[in-house]
């Protein structure tokens, strides 16, 4: 009985005796998925089901991406993610399919606005490839006058944004990526606002890449947040991307913007250096790590960005592992678990032991930034690993901790 | 004019007592607000890809909602983090009762999202499954069928709306809902009645059923051969009648104004325009014209073509039909040629509207009071409505106030306003049948009368209308709580009602803080009622715990008003003054031995005195 | 000339011509260190420099560790950590090195205290079978009648603050863990008021393992968090243990208690289950991360846990891998780099199949806590693991996510 | 009675506009006050394991310190962030002066931290590094040798103090100050100041300092042989010189007394026991006493055995020695003896102290209105600093107020205060001097004097006074943005000490803001002249910018004040009039045109109307 209907038929099918009338949606695992005419679907077991008929009905094309060159706009680029999300009828969970314009139904924006699918996955499957991609594509929209906005998922994004923040070495316009924490498909989606807010921010010009998120639960407030000082606090709510101590650029309510911080304005000219060295690798240092797992994890890496405790510390016992890989010719950058404020060797025995053995710390940079950092300066400016490493590049490390 | 036979449906929706649906939250708040958030709800393509109607009319109106954060919701009922697991007593509820109709249970819950844009779920959908299809239940005047058993979530409870600003209370967002639906089966408004009660009495008797003012609300299916209408959220089985008869009334005269208003305009030709008219009304002593005017309202006319005399007179109100729906733009005022001149408008004013609109033979007007930049959407939604009504589609979803009568509320929603809850795997029932098996079917009406009788020792009649009015669920919680069979229906079945009537309602959880407290201090029945009234009166808990007068008098107290009272009184009398002297309970036995005390030392002394 | 005075010896030196004259501290690595009669220290290349007189000098016994038994009081145990550092002329930093006296100096509290030393190391040096000896040391003492106050390094501090709530599965009195993030040789420590609430809050009985440390950067208030609900969240400020959701349990301000949130109390027993598995890793998913690195990781584990990105989320490339952990027997619990909010493996398809290849996931639970549940759950209820881990055995799991 | 020769030293502290020493944020504040927190002081053991005995002391006063958090301030100084890594700056400066005294720069800096209790430091410590030993500097009374040159952190700002609770500003702590020592060889104070001088111009001609009102701040020490007394944070040259011949007034004739006391108690047996007294005021007249008695204070008197006469007559003060000692533990009413009767104290009352006390021949008492609390304390602390007066040894800390006497302040610290700053590395000073090597060394004094006048046209008298007042580095800054060393010197030499003369001190960046905003709208004297005035009355740049008074009358304004006037004034009376009129600053050039065109005017006009 596989495929005798597919999606959108209309079936009547016999069920343990009564008779059961809709729309044929699935059917996966041994279960029947049927829509019935009052809206609800009803979950069948195969083996008790019986299709009585099956009234093929022909769906209209969904390509309706109404993707749009623009120059001298705002073009959105969508690479997937939440607010790119929709039913996935196969395993009946969300997943990215694209339709950028039904995102903008609301807004009477679109004149101003191009759209461009130039992706279309989960965010937790962004690579650093992907990330060259998402730069080039950027640079070529930056190139015709146009603000780019990328629409993205939010576990990554400032994995992504931190990524395209080091290889944009200076930018003409403003790069913004936004993304949504309530996929678009459900009336109460966080996308709309955010979406409008990155528009209404990139008329700021800013020259840094920066991500726009809800500021609070509220729909009433968005925020402009430097790539480099973002990251994810919480799985599921709107205000989920924070600025961590001196990332809020910008903020908006009500239509109202008003300026947080500084800033670097935009540059004449845009200048990219897609280039990323993926040989690096993220480690979590946990109390009783025994020695060996630290350089099973750096083989064929070219840096290893560890996240310590505290002030940047692993145990005594792995110290001298680290010595080695960095003898080897690993760079090992300490980062904390902490998350806000600085890494500082020189407090502790263990951190004056750690610097010893060659590790570089760079004050309060977060580690998925140090990360993204790690592959830029490998690819870019490998020589002088350490030095550039310590040096904030994009805001990434704050000469001030004010909080 | 109506040759078609009346068709009447209901939908029980009855709320579960078993703790929120889709998180761990309780169904009672002990405060209601401790933030607050806002949301807009934005609209997006369905499941089928088309957008719902009903859910299109309510975003027209956009919106700003505010939530008022209760202390039983969490960030579920925030849409801040999706559903937990399904509560499983909720779906054992759900089973039971779906079985006990005789419905075919399905296999799997498939959680469904009904868009719902008003504001009252902050998702802007409320979650919903179809547990079961078919069954019935068997009334006086025959059976009638069960459609369709969902288990769903309640909405948030409106508090405010003023203009675009709504504002919920999330304590009752989530809480389950059993609605059960029956086909067009029944017959008039009495064999309604009895419908419900009998289904409300099934799922009362599943045990997750605590009467309470929000607790049960209905909707009436019906149609004269009109198309559909729904009138929404009927909380007391009386209305059920009186709300049915009304509306019998309203489509009836309705369908003959409609007759008439075709035979005057066979094209059809509903055209509202409405046109700027302040300038006729600069200098109005019109009330109604000012007060709009005072809040930055302007003044507007359409002809209404061949509606003079329909608007109201006699039977006809059409006027009514168009007021209705303007109300819900915020319009107030709304006047129209049938009863003009009036509410202060003077004939050279009427005169100078004539000339604007140049009314024909049969023709009306109208006037509203309105914000300029609503205009657009109001002629709209005017001639929509009127064109509607005149090709005798009367359906749409309605309201009954308490005087029975029903007003328009939005249209008739479509099927397509739903579509899976992706957030909610298949959820397998099999489990919950093995469970439902063990617990036994449900006891039936009679079986449940005849048992609290027996076993609570308390009269047949108290039990039939413990029953009879679904508080079987709490006499037996109360009961439990204070182990007095008595007390407890005396409480559910006089003080409270009585209470209710002449001060205020009563909050379920309230009444069990009563017991708890009445029980932990050893108080009587006096106090408890004390207490009771003092909650009805609007106190908190707390105050009523604080509050001397729940406590009886001591012995002592006793003692000093009695040696100020006159001896001569009899033991009636001394309540009584003490009553209305204190406001508190009195224990009796204590005042008895006392009195019987004085007389003994009356004696006495009598004899010393000798 | 190695070894020619001797820390304390007053010594005179000639040095570039000058005379130095004052109190050997320490020679190493080139560097003769001085301390001058005006206080103030010297560093002289020893190449340039010449003994010219060395007096011995004979230093007290610094035995001033002032341990001291007690029954049905307070009792502090150190452990070590920032509360417990001085200085360390070796390499110039803080290492620990324990006087616990000279900490109540200040405090008129010393008659119902006893104190005790049970380990002297930094935090980061921590293990599983120190956790067990901490909760053998503190059982002891509960039997005794006492209340036990932890004196413990902050880094860790969640880490072995919630070992030892696992296996407490009853406790008769409180158990409190407390630390300091300035060390107690500065003026400005915050280890006096740590202490001083710490002691207060074990009148308050809680029958849970829970953490006192400073509320704010004021020396004004204190909280009582959860063990299981503890976080550090900043490297250096003085209230960087946080409760993460609904760990606050209660605070202090100028000495007045309040209640904050619901928690167990004390019971009549104590139960100790003194046993850890520790083949557990914890690790960090970053995009891009190479299938066979988890598989190295797990050698020779029985659980993993990964922090994912999102609700809960790695790479499609990586689930597979999960899949044959998994299959191998190696329990994988899927966490949040989040930190804030539920995991939920039902709203993506990538959680979806995370689930089906055998991931556990557990509500809010913290990595951290995670990882130490883990082990406790191995070794006391290997058989009903995934159904243990979903369950909240200590606070560590919110049924009802607030923030 | 002395026969020991003085000797004198200085302790010279000036701050380096390099930024802070150990962190990123800048000297100056934009805002004083962005957040404020508490914070106690606790006292451990020093390095050496024994307490320091200043620190001590300043404990005893069990305060509370809070702490304005200035938007030039981060963690660092917040205490809770480790310093990060030293300002290479700062450090060059230090080199490069120390080079220029001739001293010893040692290869390594170990930062050391100095313990402070009183709140100036929000870590409890100052941090401080020993840069160089050795030295001198040439003056006109021979060489006076330099000991040491530190690098350390300015302490906070203190803002205000009320009982236990002290206020600083986080705005000053961390600024570089580098202290330069000298042995005690300067031999008088006309010699002091000198030396003063000559050490401040080395300092600031390595271009890192900029004269203003905490720039710079002088200890001196003086010895007659009877312990060093530290004379701390004089501010201005002048007062070097009041203070030291203060001081040594004040040492010879308390010596005198102790001689005279000493005869008087072979013993030296100086018990204070401070007995309670308030029963003998309860009805007295004494405005001290119920004054102080109003806020809650308690009379107490002692005995002060033999020291009748010697606590205030003739040249006696030892009486002022108790008071400035009790003034910081807040106690304000101290009588004694020599003074009265007096005060509105009674013979009686006088009579019943006596009767209570008992004192001797010779003996004289006190009364001090206190907190009982603080008697144990109070007690022991004058009785300490009486013995240790008695013995000769007034080894102490003292400050300066603007009359020139000094006043005590706290014990004299001992040694061991000190202990080395964990949270920083050996910091190696090789590449400084490589540094240091190629800037070459400072300009002298005279070379300087003579570039400023040849380089910027300026007198060469002008040139020596901003030489002489530290002032070349603001001139050379200042020039540099407006490009006009007469307009530069001017501000600096005449504009600035007259306004700061008659009302108030100008921050020294709204004296770059001033010169900026003139630069930029090309604003003349006047205008600069009026903005700094605006400034120096207290108000907010942001106030100056937006006020009109600083911005010239334009042409069209001119023309109607002068349209109003009489023509016939002179020039001068105009300017003088519009001036009086309008505050605002007359461009003259503009005003000059416009006459001549009136005068041809009139011309004009009187050969019309001829």
């Amino acid at each position: 009985m596989k495929e005798k209907a597919s999606f959108g038929d209309k079936v009547r099918l016999s069920y343990n005796g009564a008779e059961i009338e809709g729309t044929f949606i699935s059917h996966e695992s041994g279960i029947i998925t049927v829509k019935l005419k009052n809206g609800y679907n009803v979950a069948l077991s195969d083996d008790r089901a019986e299709y009585l008929s099956v009234t093929r009905v022909k769906r209209l094309s969904e390509d309706r991406n109404g993707e749009r060159e623009i120059s001298g706009g705002v073009i959105l680029l969508a690479t997937g993610g939440t607010i790119a999300s929709r039913v996935d009828y196969a395993t009946g969970a969300v997943k990215p399919h694209y339709d950028i314009s039904s995102l903008l139904g609301e807004a009477d924006i679109r004149e101003k606005l191009g759209t461009k699918v130039i992706d279309n996955i989960l965010s937790e499957n962004v690579t650093p490839e992907k990330w060259i991609l998402m730069a080039e594509h950027t640079k070529k929209e930056l190139d015709k006058g146009n603000h780019v906005i990328i629409l993205h998922g939010t576990d990554t994004m400032t994995y992504s944004a931190s990524a395209l923040s080091f290889m944009f070495e200076k930018q003409s316009r403003s790069i913004i990526f936004t993304g949504s924490q309530r996929s678009p498909d459900r009336p109460s989606s966080d996308a709309f606002e955010n979406i409008r807010s990155a528009i209404t921010f990139s008329s700021l010009n800013v020259g840094e890449v920066s991500i726009c998120m809800h500021d609070s639960r509220s729909d009433l407030s968005e925020r402009l947040i430097r790539a480099t000082r973002s990251r994810k606090m919480h799985t599921s709510r709107r205000d989920a991307i924070r600025d961590i101590d001196g990332g809020g650029l910008a903020g908006i309510r009500n239509g109202k913007v008003s300026i947080l911080g500084e800033f670097r304005p935009a540059a004449d000219e845009t200048v990219l250096s897609a280039k990323l060295d993926n040989r690096v690798a993220l480690v979590y240092f946990y109390p009783g790590m025994e020695s060996g797992i630290l350089s099973r994890i750096a083989e064929k890496k070219k840096a290893l960005v560890v996240m310590g405790t505290g002030l940047g510390h692993v145990s005594e016992a792995i110290i001298s592992e680290i010595r080695g890989i960095a003898r080897d010719g690993v760079h090992v950058v300490m980062t904390s678990q902490c998350l806000q404020g600085n890494v500082n060797l020189n407090i502790y025995s263990t951190g004056r032991k750690l610097k010893d053995a060659g590790v570089i710390s760079a004050g309060d940079i977060l580690p998925e930034v140090a990360f993204t950092k790690a592959m830029y300066v490998l690819a870019n400016h490998g020589e002088n690993f350490g030095e550039t490493m310590m040096k904030s590049l994009r805001g990434e490390i704050s000469a001030r901790l004010l909080n | 004019m109506n040759s078609n036979p009346i068709k009447i449906g209901l939908e029980i929706h009855m709320q579960l007592d078993t703790g929120k649906l889709f998180c761990r939250c309780g169904n009672e708040a002990e405060k209601e607000s401790i933030s607050t958030f806002v949301r807009k709800l934005s609209l997006v393509s369905g499941e089928m890809g088309t957008t719902d109607r009903a859910a299109y009319y309510e975003k027209e109106r956009d919106r700003e909602f505010h939530y008022n954060v209760s202390d039983n919701s969490c960030l579920v009922e925030i849409d801040e983090d999706p559903p937990h697991e399904i509560n499983q007593d909720a779906l054992l509820t759900a089973v039971r009762v779906a079985r006990a109709f005789g419905s075919n249970v399905f296999d799997h819950l498939c959680v469904m999202r009904k868009i719902v844009v008003d504001g009252s779920n902050t998702s802007g959908f409320q979650r919903t499954s179809l547990v079961a299809t078919g069954g019935s239940v068997a009334t006086s005047s025959g059976t009638v069928r069960v459609s369709t058993i969902c288990l769903e979530e309640d909405s948030a409870r409106r508090i405010s709306e003023d203009g675009r600003k709504a504002v919920f209370g999330l304590d009752r967002l989530g809480i389950p809902l059993l609605e059960i639906a029956t086909e067009p089966d029944i017959r008039d408004a009495d064999h309604a009645v009895e419908t419900a009660r009998m289904i409300s009495f099934i799922v009362a008797s599943a045990g997750h059923f605590k009467r309470s003012a929000e607790a049960i609300r209905q909707d009436v299916n019906i149609s004269l051969g009109f198309g559909r209408v729904e009138i929404k959220g009927v909380s007391k089985l009386s209305l059920i009648g009186d709300g049915i008869r009304s509306e019998i009334g309203r489509q009836t005269s309705l369908a003959q104004a409609v007759s008439v208003l075709n035979s005057r305009n066979p094209g059809k030709a509903y055209d509202i325009k409405l046109i700027e008219c302040s300038e006729i009304f600069r200098n109005t002593k019109s009330k109604v014209i000012l007060g709009e005017a005072s809040s930055g309202k302007i003044a507007f006319c359409s002809l209404l073509k061949g509606m003079d005399g329909l608007l109201k007179k006699g039977e006809f109100r059409l006027g009514r039909e168009i007021a209705d729906l303007v109300k819900l733009f915020g319009v107030k005022g709304l006047l129209h040629s049938d009863e003009l001149p009036g509410y202060g408008i003077e004939k050279d004013e009427l005169e100078k509207i004539r000339a604007l609109l140049k009314p024909g033979e049969g023709d009306a007007f109208m006037i509203v009071m309105t914000q300029p930049d609503l205009i657009h959407v109001l002629s709209k939604e005017i001639q929509n409505r009127l064109s509607k009504i005149a090709d005798l589609d009367f359906s749409e979803t309605r309201s009954v106030s308490e005087d029975g009568a029903t007003h328009f509320l939005r249209p008739m929603p479509g099927g397509e306003r739903m579509y899976p809850e992706t957030d909610i795997p298949l959820i397998g029932l099999v489990p919950v049948f093995q469970n439902a098996e063990a617990m036994g079917p449900l006891e039936d009406m009679r079986s449940l009368v005849d048992r609290l009788a027996r076993q609570y020792g308390i009269s047949r009649q108290d039990s039939e209308v413990l029953v009879n009015e679904f508080k079987s669920g709490s006499f037996l919680e109360l009961n439990s709580i204070i182990g007095d069979p008595r007390l407890t229906a005396r409480v559910l079945l006089q003080t409270i009602p009585e209470l209710e009537r002449t001060s205020g309602a009563i909050a379920y959880k309230d009444l069990v803080s009563t017991f708890r407290l009445a029980k932990e201090k050893g108080l009587k029945r006096e106090s408890v009622e004390a207490m009771l009234a003092m909650c009805s009166h609007g106190a908190s808990f707390d105050e009523v715990k604080k509050s001397p007068i729940i406590y009886p008098l001591s012995e002592e107290e006793l003692k000093q008003i009695l040696s100020r009272l006159d001896p001569g009184m009899s033991q009636s009398q001394i309540i009584a003054r003490i009553r209305k002297e204190t406001g508190r309970p009195i224990n009796a036995q204590v005042l008895s031995r006392l009195l019987d005390r004085l007389k003994d030392q009356e004696k006495k002394s009598g004899d010393g005195s000798a």
